[in-house]
């Protein structure tokens, strides 16, 4: 048992790049409840931090798509977009290339992802860091399940992705913390930019605190797309850390839309 | 596969700066490197975020190419907006089947 | 039963480079064979040809090397490599993209594959064609197995990979081929090219033939490095379409080591 | 991970018409692209292509990058051996496990 921290967090580029333009009444609180995850991973003191995201055309695009991708580089840069537009400095973050060679061996065992010796991190992996080592000193290990160009991996793969994640990280002796950020209903970057299905994300997230395999995965994407728009999709990175907690059930830290961040704004943990 | 070579030259450009260099320096001169019918060469010169957004090109990608461009977020929400009055419901891609027109509400 | 043809043949690109260097009395047979397979495809009739190849870093590479990948182009670029140096001639070859998203959308349900709208194939996938379809007229779908860049998918999932293709293929109503290609034993592009160990290739074929999956699958890397040399690890193609053929034996048209060809040369199917 | 920016060189040049074209053109302007160490960007220039394979190169990029410098097949074969003679055994990558010393026979 090596997984010593199981959460999921929101990532939308707003959350950082139009921070003031929020309502800080939402704002405040939501940042709060980000931080405390931060802090609660930290004092798990984990040797690496694997964050599952979901891609945004920065590192892959449809000459060679992968359905998930795991980092393997000694280190990483991002954030990949303009840092004034996203409001976070670039800089170099520390992998660990090493255990996540160890790690992709194990996963290829049961699931055939693909591995990447650089990457450049976007919004989906630099908004959460921003958050939860914000000093940049825990070694990071990305992960990208891809949720926008189709066709995409099926719901009840990136359940079984993140069982077999876990089973890695319990056959190797360093302690793992995992994070999967992702939005649950928004239409982002498109004129509905703003939008958010709330009734949907709840009971979405409802499925998720329970870690009801059965029912996260019961989706259409059909069903996703027109009830929580394109970036429904990314609920693929929320269901792979509930395969991760199998067995486990969640607390909700914090939900509320926000509309200018484009999301419903959300953190909660697997209590492992 | 003409939206595809689009979007791809928007992805390179995005993740390279070498490629942004060429953008500032002769965007004519790097557009010469991708197969591209008139009106895509045409909505990326001028650029017509719309037009581009109608065409089927992916948020993530074109996100970034008009803040490039100089858009102001609102600016650039309204430039889909405006887009879909002019044009027409999106074409191709992700976005063709929201609503059969490219927005919901 | 849409699968209406499944063989292996060999690939290295000295069969057509170095055609002059060989041996007639080897080479004249070895190609008779490969042709022989053309016509038995060819005759029965197949709206796509899928090529299960190897990677050879022409598609891709360690910054995003899928384990599996597919593509799903209208048409191919090929061969990448000087047109000279491989004695085939560069030219558009027609694809399927239609069909390959279909059986694509499939896959995902078990198998975790990348796909590529773009790919220019190299000699893994242009000396197969040029003696199966000489007039590049049967549209191509090709897919890769990463067998060179580790850490790489285990035999196990490729033969598990096979049996989810053919799943796919007998799901849709077109009628397709699929090949694998490949070396057994060999050393290629090091100074140890040319070298074969007969004796293991012979025994591999033998376990081809029997489709026996746990004898095939039972190979570690370690044992086919030292044994088969890095090339070997290529055995993942035949293992797959071992596993597109599960059920079914095998028939040897074509073994010879030729050492100029820097392979044992393989012409073999199964009786579907 | 100079090794593996060695080998991004040669899978681009192997790969894109126009690096084949900046090689031809102007070869060190290239390099300058490329993060790499002294003694790889000699191995890549002289070139020497026994001290790539000693070096860890992986044969599927080398082989193409051989035929470009002129190299005929059997002088490809006879560079790496040489290499091996001079060099010692191979540093890295796949092939630094065959018999300890990057050859077996
Ligand atoms: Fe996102
Ligand atoms: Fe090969």
């Amino acid at each position: 048992m090596t997984l010593v921290y199981a959460g999921v967090c929101s990532h939308a580029p707003g959350i950082t790049g139009r921070a003031q333009r929020a309502d800080p009444a939402l704002r405040e609180p939501f940042y709060a409840s980000f931080r405390q995850m931060g802090e609660e991973i930290r004092a798990q003191q984990p040797d690496a931090l694997i964050v599952v995201a979901a891609e945004h055309f920065a590192n892959f695009f449809m000459d060679n798509m992968p359905a998930y991708c795991m980092g393997m580089a000694e280190d990483y840069e991002g954030p990949i977009e303009d840092e004034q537009w996203l409001g976070i400095e670039r800089r170099r973050i520390p992998g660990n290339a090493e255990l996540a060679n160890r790690l992709i061996e194990r996963m290829l065992h049961d699931v055939d992802l693909a591995y990447a010796q650089e990457w450049k991190f976007d919004h989906g992996v630099m908004v959460p860091l921003h958050f939860l080592t914000p000093a940049y000193d825990v070694p990071v290990i990305p992960i990208n399940i891809n949720c926008q160009g189709p066709p995409i991996t099926p719901l009840h793969r990136a359940y079984e992705f993140g069982r077999t994640l876990r089973k890695a990280c319990d056959a190797v002796d360093e302690r793992i913390a995992v994070v999967g950020t992702g939005g649950l209903s928004h239409w982002p970057a498109t004129p509905d930019s703003g939008k958010i299905n709330e009734t949907w994300d709840r009971t979405f997230l409802d499925r998720w605190l329970a870690n009801d395999r059965e029912a996260l995965t019961s989706y259409s994407d059909e069903a996703t797309y027109f009830d929580a728009g394109q970036g429904g999709f990314e609920i693929r990175t929320f269901i792979a850390v509930a395969g991760a907690a199998e067995g486990s059930t969640g607390e909700l830290y914090y939900y509320a839309p926000i509309p200018i961040f484009a999301v419903g704004c959300t953190i909660a943990r697997m209590h492992l | 596969m003409s939206l595809y070579t689009v979007q791809k030259l928007l992805y390179q450009l995005n993740r390279d700066r070498s490629v942004q260099q060429r953008y500032k320096d002769d965007f004519a001169a790097l557009l010469e490197d991708y197969d591209l019918t008139g009106e895509e060469r045409h909505a990326l010169a001028a650029p017509d975020i719309g037009l581009l957004y109608v065409m089927g090109v992916n948020g993530q990608l074109l996100m970034h190419y008009a803040a490039l461009c100089g858009f102001e977020w609102d600016q650039y929400i309204s430039a889909m907006r405006e887009g879909l009055a002019e044009h027409g419901s999106v074409r191709a891609g992700l976005y063709a089947a929201t609503d059969d027109r490219g927005a919901v509400s």
